[in-house]
Parts: C-alpha cells; structure tokens; sequence
C-alpha cells in the first residue's frame, strides 16, 4: 500500500529536476533532454490520478503527451543539426542571432 | 512487495534525473534519461497502466531515445564548454526550483483524501483503452496524426543537406 | 443743426482725399499735378474754416456745435462711439491754426522738396498727417480723439523715416512712435477710467456730469487727469518722454516745422484744454501738470545753450516753449496756454522754415558751426528769422511778449508755489533769448566759416510764407491775453483772476523784458564782440558744458535702465530659460521618457535562449505561486480533494 | 428653427459648404498632376466655397435665439451620434472668414508650391472640410470628428513642405495637439453615458440642470479647456507654434493657430460649463496677461521672423482669450471681432512673408536691410498689415483690442487689464522694429545681389481685398458687432455683477453707485 502522494511527489521532483536542467545547461541537446524530463514527470502525474479516478482518459492523455513529445524531439533534433552544421557549436549562448 | 518495488525504480528514475544533470558529455545525459524512461515504465505498471508502459518502453525510451543519441552520435558535439553567466543562472536557479518544489510538495502532502494504490488494484486493460481512445477521442487521436505528419515534413526540410549548407556558405 | 451748413466733415476728408490720390496714383502722376493736389486740400479746408468762422462772427451761427446723428462708429452693450464732430471757440482757433500754418507749410515744402525722389509719397503722408491733425481737433468724444492722437503719430513715424536708406532717420522714426505709444498707453487708461466711471467718452456729456456734481473733486478726477496728462506729456514731448523730438529732426525741415513745432505737438495741450473741466476739478493734476511744465521749460532751455545743429536748437526750443504752454493750463489759464500756443505756432513754423531756408541755401549744412556771416547772402531769409528770434525773445509788441507774459502773470497769482513757477519761467525767458540771439549772430553775422559753402537765396515758393510767417509772427500777439480769453471763454471757461497783490501788471512785463534784454546782450558780448569768448567759457566750466553738450546723457540713462533690461530679460531670462529650459524641456522630458522605456525594454530581447528559458521559467513559476496563494487563501489550509472533481 | 420663412436653399446650405471642398479634394485626387492643373481646380472650389458662405450673412436673421440653417439627420444610431449642423451670430462669420481665407491660401501659394502640387491641395481642401466642420458641428462627436480631422492634413503638409526640418515640426505639431484631445474623447464620452446624447443644447440644458455630479463636471470641463488651449495656443501650451510656424507652407500657417481654439473654447466650454469656467477664470486671465506680455517680450528678441510672429500671435490671441474669460459681454464681443480681425491679419501678414521667404529664401531678419527699395508695394502692404497688428485705430486691430481691454478694466480687474495694456507699447515696438529691420536703412548685401520682382498677380489681388477689409473692419465694426453681440446676449452668462469689481482705492469715490443707477 503505496499513498499516491509519494508518486507525486515524485513526478514534482522529476519536474523540478527537468526545469534545472533546462535552465542550468548550455548544451542544446542537453536542454532538450531536459524537456523530456519534464514531460515524463508529467506523464506520471498524470498516470498517478487517473489512478486515482479510475478514469482511463488521463492515460490517454499521456498517449498524447508522448505523441507531441516524439513531433516536437524530431523537429527539435532536426534544427540542432542545422545549427550545428552553420555554427558548429551547441553552446546555447552562442546562437543569439535570428538568423544562422 | 509492492513498496520495495516502488523504492529501487523511483530511486532509479531519481538516480537518472540526476545524472543527466551532472554529466558533462551529452550522450552519458542521454543514456541516463532512457534509464529515467523505463524505470517509469515500471512505475506505470506499478499504477495499472500496463500498455502505456509499453509504449513508454517502445516510444519513448526506444524511439525518441534513440533518435537523441543517433543525433549526439551523428553530431559528436563533445563537452560542453563552460560560458560566461552560468554562475548567476546556478546561484539564482537552484533556490527559485527548489521554492517551487517546496511549495508542490506542500500542496501534495497537505491534500487529505488523497488514495492510495496497492498491488492487487485491477490493470486497465487495453480493450478498455482503446475504446475510450476511440469513441470519445478520436477527433484527437486523428488531430495528432496530422501533426506528427507535419513535424515529419519539417523534420525533413530542415535536416536537408542544402539547407544547412547554403546559409553557412553564404 | 439744421442752420447753414458746415461741412464739418468735409474739412477732414478734404486732405484724406488729397492722401489717397497722391497715395495710389502720385508716382505716375507729373510732379506739378501733385503738389497741385497736395495743396489744394489744406487750402479747401482752410477755406471751409474760414467760412465758418466768418458764419460764426457774423453771428449766423452759436457754439458750440455739435454734430447731432453722426454714424455710428462702436457700439457694444453700454459702450456706444460715432463719429461725432464738435465746433467750438478752442477747436475753431486750433482749425485755423493748423490749415492756415499747414498751408503755408506745404507751400513752402513744394519749393524745398522740389528734387527729391520720394516727392509724391512726401506730400501724401503730408496731408494724410492734416487729416489726422483735424480728426484729432474736431473730435467730439475720446476715442475719435484717439484716432487722431495716433493717426498723427503714424503720420509723424511715416515723414520722420522719409529718408528711410538712412539707419538714424529710420531709428527717429521708430523711436518716436514708440515713446508716442507711451503716452497712448497712459491716454488708453485714461479713457477706461472715464468709461468705469462715466460709461461715455463724450467730453459734452462728461463736462455736464461733472456739472451735475459739484462735490466730486479729487480722486478718480485726479487718476483721469494724470493718465490723460500722460498720453499729453507723450504726444507733447514733456519731461519723461521728450526724447524722440530731438530725433525727430531726422526729417525734412518742413515737417519739423509742421508737426513737431505748430501743430502735432500741440495736441497735448489742445487735448487738456478740452477736458479742462475734469482738471478743474484735480488741483493736484493741476499742479503736476504746472511743475512738469515748468521743468521741462528750464531743462529743455538749459539744453539748447549748447546746441550746435540748428534744428537742435530750435527742437529743445520748442520742448521749452511746450513747457510754458503746459504751466499755463497748470495754473489753470488755459486761455493764455492757448494763446501761447497760437503765437508759438506762427514764430516757431518761421523759426524752423527759416532754418530750412538756411540749410536749403548752404546745401544741406545744418552745424551752426560752419555757418556764419550770411546775412548779405540770404537777405529776406534773415530779416524774417531776425522778426522771428525778436518774437520768441518776448521783444515788447510782437507776439511772444503778450502771450509768455500772460502766462507768466497767471502763474504769478496762484500763490507761493505759483511764484517760484513764475521765477522759473523769467529765468527760462532769460536762457531762451540768450540761445536764439547765439543762434542769429553764429548763422548771420561775423565771417563766414567755411568757404567751401556757396549759399544762394531761396526762390520765393519759400520766401513768400516766410514773410507771411512774420507778419504773423509780429502782430499775432496784439489780440491781447483779454480779448483771447473772452474769445476761448465759452470753450475753456474763465478763471478768476485775483489781484497780483498789488503790483501793477505793466510792472510784470518790465521784468519779462528786461529779462529778453539781458539775454540778447550776453548773446552780444559772446558771439558778436568776443567770438573767441565761448571757447574759453567751455574750457572753465567744463564739467557743466559736458553735461550739457551730452544732454544729462537721459538717452544713454533710458537705454540702460529701461531698453538694455527689457531685452536682456527677454532674451535670457524669458527665451532661454522659460522657452527651452521650461517648455521646451517638458517636450524633451516627455520624449525622453518614451525612449528610455523603449531602451530598458529592448535589454529582453536579447537573442540569448537562456535567459528567455529563465524568464520562461520566472513567469511559469509566479504563475503556480500565485495560483497556490489563491488556492490556500481560499479554503483554508486543508485541501480536499472532492472539491476538483 | 422658428417658422421662418426659409428659401429652399437654407435647409442644406451648411451640408454643401462641408461638401463642395471635399468634392474638389476628390476631383484633383484623380486627374493627373499636371502643370497648374490643380492649383486651377483648387482656386475654383474655394472660390465657389466663399460665395456659398456668403450667402449665410445674406440670410442670417440677426437676434433671433438658437441656431439657423439647422439639419438634423440620424447618422448612427448606437452610440446616438447624428448629423447636425447649425450656425448662429458667433459661427457665422468665423466660417465666412475661413471661406475667405482658403482663396487667400490658394493664391499666396500659387508659384511657391511647384512640386507634388496634387497633393498638396487635395489635403488642403481637406483641411477646409474639416474646419468648416469644426465651425458647423452642433453634435458633440460630429465636432470631434472634425476636430482630429483638421489636425491629420495639416501634419502631413508641414512634414512634406517644411523649410528646414519639416518632419520634427510636423510631430511636435501633432502631438502637441493630438495628446490632449484624448482627454477630450474621454470627457465626451463621459457627457455621453450620464446624458445619452451630443446633442449641444440638449447638453448645455442637462448640465445646467444640474443634474451632473458637481466634482465630475469639474474635470470633464477642464479636459475641453486643456485640448482648446492647445489649439488656440495659450501661455505655457505654446510650444509647438514656434515650429510650425517656421515650417508651415504660408497657405496652412495663416489658419493653423487660433480661430480653431477660440470658436471651441467659446461654444463648448463657456457656453458649456458656465459654473466651471467661472472659478476656472481668474487662473486663465493671469496665463492670458502673462501670456500677452511673454509673447511680446519674446517676439522683441527673435532673430527669425517666422518665430517672432509665432510670438506675436501667441501675445495676440492670449489678448483675446482674455477677452472670452473676462466673462464680460463687451469683452466676449470683442474677443469674436478680434478673432476676425486676427484671421485677416494673420493671413495678410503670412502673404507678405511669404513673398519675402520666397524672394530672398531666407528668413534670418540679420540678413535683411533695405528691401523697401526693391519690393515698395510689398512695403505699403507691410507697413498696414503691421500697423493693424499693432492696432491703430481706424485699422481693425483697434475695435477689438479696446473692446477686450476696456471691458477687462471694468469689468474683471483693473490691474491685469493695465498690465495687458502695456502690450500697446511693446506691440508697437516689436513690430515696427522689424518693419525698420526688414524694410528700412541701408541695402544689405542679401537685398541688393538677390533680384527680386515686387508682387505679382496672385499675391496683389489677395493683398489689396485684405487691407481695404482691414480698412472697413476697423472703420465700421457695426456691419459686424450686432450678429456677434446678439449670439453673444443670448449665452447663459450674464453680465458680472458691478461688486466683484475690484476698483483701485481712489477710486472708491461715493458718487461711484450712483453712476451705476445712472447707467
């Protein structure tokens, strides 16, 4: 017998994790991997209540979730490599410019 | 039973989260995050959700997991290099998160008549899934094929060899 | 009045008319149709005068005349203005006065202007100058009078700026109509005291309010008098603001002698004359009027001892001789101020065209210093300015004489403060015999000083008034002080003339005489005998000859206290200080506002992903604190759960 | 409307005065810009504006209350905002004057503007649209709407013909102007909801009712003084006219400042707010007799004569706004004939430096010396266009100046009204010091190596109209005081009773109540 605060709990410290990363990095990828930190302690927040109803949508909706997470990790992936190739470096303080 | 479990994968998961913070090189970050992925996938079940943990395992971990080290293999960026304000940004970042944390936390503990969840609880099964997913939700479900549609194409464009080139050649 | 007909109106519209041909059309038009125009007009006027004055003797006609149904010229809630004319004794003299010297003068010009380039616009401005002078004579309320009054100041900016390419005339010119607007100002607010107190301008109903109200003395009566006395002493060159009629000789000579001798000047003291019943009744307005007088006379006469232009001369001559007219109407005989008025018109219009006969004859000369010895040269011009320079000197039987004495025997009687007035006009009679003999032996007699001037008589287009001048000069006193004052009585009222204490008034005249005849013998001794005596004097009493010679420096005082401030004040204090610093800083303020909001907000755009994460993050993390704020202040601190569902 | 007779032309007089310029505006618009073509069609709209505004004296029944020739349509129904126009004695002649001055504006500037001539006068046909607008509006947001409009192709034209830096004068112009009238939006809206109309007269009724919150009337009356004094421009609120004076084409500078504001300040703010504007009064008659004195003080020291202009009109129109806040009837006529006077002034004056700046293209007064020599009849006009300024009596500066100063000595206080008299002599001194600067004394260099041909057709036919108008202005003032004093008669506010006079202390003589039973 396991509250479900502890899962929550849980998803909140994967979350912050994910907001430090993102903050704290300066590799772009880094960052990235950092969002999907952030998502994934989502997903469990979500699983954990529709638990807690018993409403199977919140899984559904952590299908979703994974869906934009995948569209947004292939576009996202797709720039670095463009900015990589025009600036060969990923140092986020590097890329300021609008343009490549 | 079920408390042990929950400890070694959320300790694994925590374990993850960590040391994709910590890592200089990217592809050690990455490698960590998928170990993040399926332990959650474990979590899931722990919950009751046995077929989003397969797709966590098979989509996530798997996939998107696999893209970011094909990206960091294909790259091979290495370190990062340490720049200027990254001091400010630790000093001021780690307390404003942890405020936050801080305050989550409170809110989730605070709360009364929150459940609990056992291992004997019942395993939604995926025909019941599904169904949810397609009666009620379909307009959804197709809304995001058409969207993962669209990030194909931009991925496309915009991995394409000339675009790169052409504007670091100009 | 439906009695004969006057054409009052005409006389003024007369010279307008003469104004408006020669205005638009002189420059094409042949130079004798000109002057034919120009002279035409004071001589029409002068004609309906005349008949006037015959129709008033011939008793056909009584005075005072007021023009009854005159157009309306203002007329808003209660303050109601027309074009009033009124006709009486003291507007008839001034009317003779000014069309028959005006006349004369434009004779005499036409000869004297004969080649300058600007002839036309010489004589439209002439006559343009007659019919502001008779508006100003004729009007029946003050504000008529105004227009006159301001009129002839145009009149007077317009001909002293004749040579406009030259800076000094076009200085004179400004200088004068702006101390002339100095005066207007003290006039103007004369006028407003009249309208709060009186509700109407018209001297007729002014008089008879007065009338109605023997208990008003002092007062408002006393604030009326003084302002008026101030657009006076403008108009009339006295004491404060004599300065711009010394510039004025910037002008033709003729012009000099019409408007800043006989008639212009005049004006202030034909405007108290009119409004004699509100001085009536301020003796203390009365008093100021006598002492600036007075002053005036002296100061001015102390100033033309060392003149060495003679148009200088006789300009401070005049501004003396304006003193004596403004201490007769101070004590009160306004008769006599009138009278002195009249016989200074004829001797000094001669006086001055005289001096233009003079400057004509040497080719323009004006320094008495080069002159010298031209009485053989310039015969009738010297014999009419000898009948002129006896006149003014107050040689018995000729006018001056009568009219200065009446004047000097009215002030005798009004009192102690009437007697030391009177010592001071002796002496002054003393200082203005002795500057006119200086100025007839340097111009006329001894060598001649400089050879180079070859002088030659003038034609007799300008000899003719001179000689007329004279006569008039000679017999315009013989009228005597009481036939005149019974003739102005209806118009300025009559004055009790107490005893003089005894002494008989033949005895009076005695002095004045003796007082000419010093005079004209210290002249003799200095500038006849002993030409090289003045020299030394200035040598000795240096100190006094410069303050003289600089004239008390009261242009350079003026300058420095009143001009050099005003403009510093307004370029510094006002233009740079309230202009930009002030106004122009709150627009610069409010400019500057915009672009430093604009710049701090520019500081977020930076490009860096960073610290748009952070703010992402900042703003993310406000958000959940503030919704947590919400969520706790609302149900306490026990969250339950039922209530999300 | 009084069931007049009325001939069938009068219903829609006003509505073609709006129109006929609009419609010329459109016409050159779309013919092509070619040569004088549209400086033809301009001359011609104007000139058949000015006859159609002639006809509204011809018809005006001088004393009879209200408005005349009054159209109400519905325009919009939510808000309630209809058209309705109508003039009485104080508009009437202010819009036969702006008829006047648009064929004044067209001929001064008919050889000056020789590029993009099209656009130049389709705006400024636009521009007469919306001030006859501005003088014809009897609805509160019919008027505002007329009131932006005229400020939108003045700003253009100054940005596009501005001399030197055209553009900064053409937003300092704007802003200044545009700012305050936001407050005005606001306040007429508030009128609006407390009301439900911008009808005037049903306004000026509710709000005399007093049916309006005291405290809010208060600041909706200061928002319509604070845009008014902008516009006319008042004391410390001038600041945008030294710069659009020195920018503005001649054919917009003769319009660009006071007739607008004065009109405004008289229909929608005194006549409006009758109990505010008496305790906001004493404040503007001190800022009017500063402002007289300042502009004067300031106009002496110019080096520029456009900016010494500007000054001197800032002097003059702060005579006649204290004149309208002497709240005297005297001083509110004469306040509406100076305004008159002023516009005639204003546009001779702007025709002959015109001439000048477009002679010696330079307006640096250093530069000048001497032109009377080259430009005599330019010096004729100057010299009587300045002297009217100055106000010499039979010219037409005078009526009005006496009016306003007379009725302020009696009627309001004795020692400002001696203090804006002292304006006589700087007024004087100012201007005749240019005259002297300009046209007298010896040829300075710029006079003598610039040819320069004396006036030309266009200028001489618009000159000589104006100085003779001066002429009769100044002469016979009664062919246009009883309209005025008539409209003026009929506002709510009565004249100041005798004891708020403040007499100097002599003048406290007993005998001084019997003269007011007298009177």
């Amino acid at each position: 017998m396991i509250p479900l605060s502890w899962y929550l709990l849980l998803s909140a410290t994967l979350f912050c994790l994910g907001i430090v990363g993102f903050l704290v990095r300066r590799n772009l990828i880094t960052i990235f991997m950092s969002i999907e930190l952030m998502l994934n302690g989502v997903n469990l927040s979500f699983v954990t209540f529709a638990h807690q109803w018993h409403l199977v949508k919140g899984q559904i909706f952590v299908f979703f979730v994974m869906v934009v997470a995948a569209a947004e990790a292939a576009v996202g992936l797709a720039i670095i490599i463009a900015i990589f190739r025009a600036r060969a470096t990923l140092a986020v303080d590097r890329i300021d410019l609008m343009k490549l | 039973m079920h408390l042990i479990l929950f400890i070694v994968f959320a300790g694994l998961c925590l374990a993850g989260a960590l040391n994709l913070l910590l890592q200089k090189h990217p592809i050690n970050s990455a490698l960590s995050l998928v170990v993040v992925m399926t332990s959650l996938a474990v979590l899931y079940l722990l919950l009751g959700a046995e077929f989003l943990a397969a797709a966590q395992i098979i989509v996530y971990a798997g996939a998107i997991m696999v893209l970011f080290t094909f990206v960091i293999m294909l790259l091979n960026a290495g370190r990062e290099e340490r720049t200027l304000g990254s001091k400010a940004a630790v000093a001021l970042g780690f307390p404003a998160v942890a405020a936050i944390l801080a305050v989550i936390a409170t809110v989730i503990l605070k709360a009364q008549d929150l459940g609990s969840v056992s291992l004997s609880d019942g395993i939604t099964s995926t025909e019941e899934l599904s169904r949810v997913l397609f009666h009620e939700l379909l307009l959804p479900f197709e809304v995001t094929s058409v969207l993962i549609l669209i990030a194909i194409l931009g991925a496309v464009s915009l991995a394409r060899k000339g675009h790169g080139d052409q504007e670091a050649g100009k | 009045m439906n009695g004969p007909l006057l054409f009052l109106p005409l006389i003024p519209l007369l010279p307008f008319a003469g104004f408006l041909l020669n205005g638009l059309f002189g420059s094409r038009l042949p130079k004798a149709l000109v002057t034919l125009i120009a002279l035409l007009a004071p001589l029409g006027s002068l004609a309906i005068v005349a008949h006037d004055a015959y129709l008033f003797w011939s008793g056909a006609i009584t005075f005072p005349v007021i023009e009854q149904g005159a157009p309306t010229w203002i007329s808003v809630g209660t303050l109601h203005v027309d074009f009033g004319f009124v006709l009486d004794q003291l507007s008839l003299t001034m009317l003779l006065i000014i069309t028959g010297v005006g006349f004369l003068i434009h004779i005499y010009s036409a000869g004297y202007m004969a080649h300058e380039k600007g002839y036309w616009r010489y004589f439209a401005y002439l006559n343009l100058f007659l019919f502001f002078m008779i508006v100003l004579v004729l009007a029946g309320n003050a504000l008529l009078m105004f227009v006159g009054w301001e009129g002839v100041g145009l009149a007077s900016y317009l001909l002293i700026g004749f040579w406009f390419q030259k800076t000094s005339a076009a200085d004179a010119g400004k200088k004068a109509f702006v101390v002339n607007r100095i005066g207007d100002f003290g006039f103007l607010i004369g006028m407003f005291l009249l309208l709060a107190n009186f509700g109407t301008l018209t001297f007729s109903e002014i008089a008879t309010k007065i009338g109605e109200n023997p208990g008003w003395t002092g007062g408002v009566l006393t604030c009326i008098a003084i302002c008026l006395f101030v657009g006076a002493a403008g108009k009339s060159a006295q004491i404060p603001l004599y300065v711009w009629l010394p510039d004025a000789m910037e002008g033709p000579t003729p012009v000099s002698a019409l408007i800043h001798a006989a008639t212009m000047v005049t004006a202030g003291v034909y405007m108290i004359a009119r409004s004699h019943a509100i001085f009536d009744r301020s003796p203390v307005a009365l008093s100021v009027v006598a002492i600036i007088g007075a002053a005036t006379a002296l100061f001015a006469a102390t100033m033309g001892l060392v003149q060495t232009d003679i148009k200088r001369v006789l300009a401070y001559s005049t501004i003396s001789q304006l003193g004596y007219m403004f201490l007769g109407c101070g004590v009160m005989a306004y008769s006599a101020g009138v009278f002195h008025l009249m016989t200074h018109a004829f001797f000094k219009a001669l006086l001055f065209l005289a001096a233009g006969s003079v400057i004509h004859g040497i080719g323009g000369e004006q320094d008495l210093r080069k002159m010298g010895g031209l009485r053989k040269k310039l015969p009738v011009t010297f014999w009419t300015m000898t009948a002129g320079v006896f006149a003014i000197a107050g040689a018995p039987f000729l006018s001056a004489f009568y009219s200065k004495d009446a004047i000097l025997y009215a002030a005798f009687q009004q009192g102690t403060f009437g007697r030391v007035l009177w010592a001071v006009g002796l002496f002054t009679a003393l200082l203005t015999s002795f500057y006119m003999f200086r100025l007839w032996y340097l111009a006329f007699f001894g060598k001649q000083r400089a050879p180079e001037l070859h002088p030659h008589e003038s034609p007799w287009s300008m000899l003719g008034p001179l000689v007329i001048l004279a006569l008039l000069s000679i017999g315009g006193g013989w009228i005597g002080i009481e036939k005149f004052s019974e003739w102005l009585a209806p118009a300025v009222g009559t004055h009790a003339v107490e005893a003089a204490g005894g002494i008989p008034e033949w005895a009076f005249s005695v002095i004045a005489v003796s007082m000419g005849l010093i005079g004209w013998l210290v002249a003799h001794v200095l500038y006849f005998a002993k030409p090289d005596q003045p020299a030394k004097l200035a040598g000795s009493f240096s100190v006094p000859y410069k303050v003289l010679v600089n004239k008390y420096w009261v242009d350079e005082i003026y300058n420095a206290l009143i001009v050099k401030p005003l403009l510093m004040i307004s370029r510094f204090l006002l233009e740079w200080v309230v202009e930009f610093a002030i106004i122009g800083g709150v627009v610069w303020l409010l400019a500057g506002i915009a672009l430093l909001t604009g710049a701090i907000l520019q500081k977020w755009q930076s490009g860096n992903l960073r610290s748009y994460a952070a703010w992402l993050a900042a703003g993310a993390a406000a958000l959940l604190l503030f919704a947590g704020a919400v969520l706790l202040a609302a149900n306490g601190v026990d969250i339950k759960w039922a209530g999300w569902k | 409307m009084g069931g007049v007779e009325m001939n069938a032309i009068d219903s829609y007089i006003l509505t073609l005065i709006l129109l006929v310029p609009l419609a010329g505006a459109l016409l050159i618009a779309l013919l092509p810009d070619r040569g004088k073509l549209s400086a033809w069609i301009a001359l011609l709209t104007v000139l058949a504006s000015f006859g159609l505004t002639l006809h509204l004296p011809a018809h005006f029944l001088a004393g009879q209350p209200g408005f005349q020739f009054e159209v109400t349509q519905p325009w919009i129904s939510n808000p309630a905002i209809n058209y309705h126009v109508g003039i009485d004695g104080l508009s009437l002649w202010l819009v036969v004057l702006t008829g006047l001055l648009a064929p004044v504006g067209v001929l001064a500037s008919w050889n000056v503007i020789q590029t993009r001539s099209k656009v130049f006068y389709a705006l400024f046909l636009v521009q007469q649209t919306a001030m006859f607008g501005v003088f014809v509006a009897l609805d509160l947001m019919l008027y505002y709407g007329f009131w932006e409009l005229s400020l939108v192709p003045m700003a253009i034209l100054i940005a596009m013909y501005g001399r030197k830096e055209g553009p900064k004068a053409a937003t300092k112009f704007f802003l200044f102007t545009f700012i305050p009238s936001a407050p005005l939006l606001v306040a007429i809206l508030w009128l609006y909801a407390k009301t439900g109309t911008f009808n005037f007269t049903e306004l000026q009724s509710a709000i005399a009712g007093g049916a309006l919150p005291a405290g809010a009337l208060f600041w909706v009356a200061l928002a319509f003084l604070f845009a008014f004094a902008v516009k006319v421009p008042i004391f410390p609120l001038h600041g945008w006219l030294a710069d659009a004076f020195s920018e503005a084409p001649v054919a917009l500078a003769m319009v660009i400042a006071g007739k607008l504001g004065l009109y405004s300040m008289l229909r929608f703010h005194v006549a409006l707010f009758p109990e505010q504007v008496k305790c906001v009064a004493p404040v503007l008659i001190a800022l009017t007799v500063i402002g007289i004195l300042y502009g004067a003080c300031l106009a002496l020291v110019q080096r520029d004569f456009w900016r010494l202009i500007a000054f001197g009109t800032v002097g003059h129109f702060s005579l006649t706004t204290l004149g309208i806040y002497g709240l005297t009837l005297t001083g509110r006529t004469g306040a509406v004939y100076q305004t008159l006077n002023q516009g005639v002034m204003e546009g001779a004056l702007f025709v002959l430096l015109g001439v000048i700046y477009s002679r010696y293209e330079s307006s640096q007064i250093a530069a000048f010396g001497g032109v009377a020599a080259k430009l005599p009849r330019t010096a004729v006009f100057f010299v009587i266009t300045s002297l009217a300024m100055v106000g010499l009596p039979m010219l037409n500066g005078f009526v009005g100046e006496f009016l306003i100063l007379s009725s302020t000595f009696i009627g309001v206080s004795q020692g400002w009204a001696t203090a804006a008299t002292v304006s006589v002599i700087l007024g004087a001194a100012y201007t005749l010091w240019l005259v002297q600067r300009v046209f007298y004394g010896p040829e300075s260099a710029l006079a003598t190596e610039k040819p320069a041909a004396d006036l030309r057709w266009n200028e001489w036919i618009v000159l000589a109209p104006l100085a003779l108008l001066m002429l009769m202005m100044g002469l016979a003032p009664g062919l246009w005081l009883p309209t005025i004093e008539s409209s003026m008669k009929l506002a709510p506010i009565q004249q100041t009773s005798s004891s708020q006079r403040i007499l100097l202390p002599p003048l406290a003589v007993t005998f001084h109540d019997s003269k007011e039973a007298a009177r």
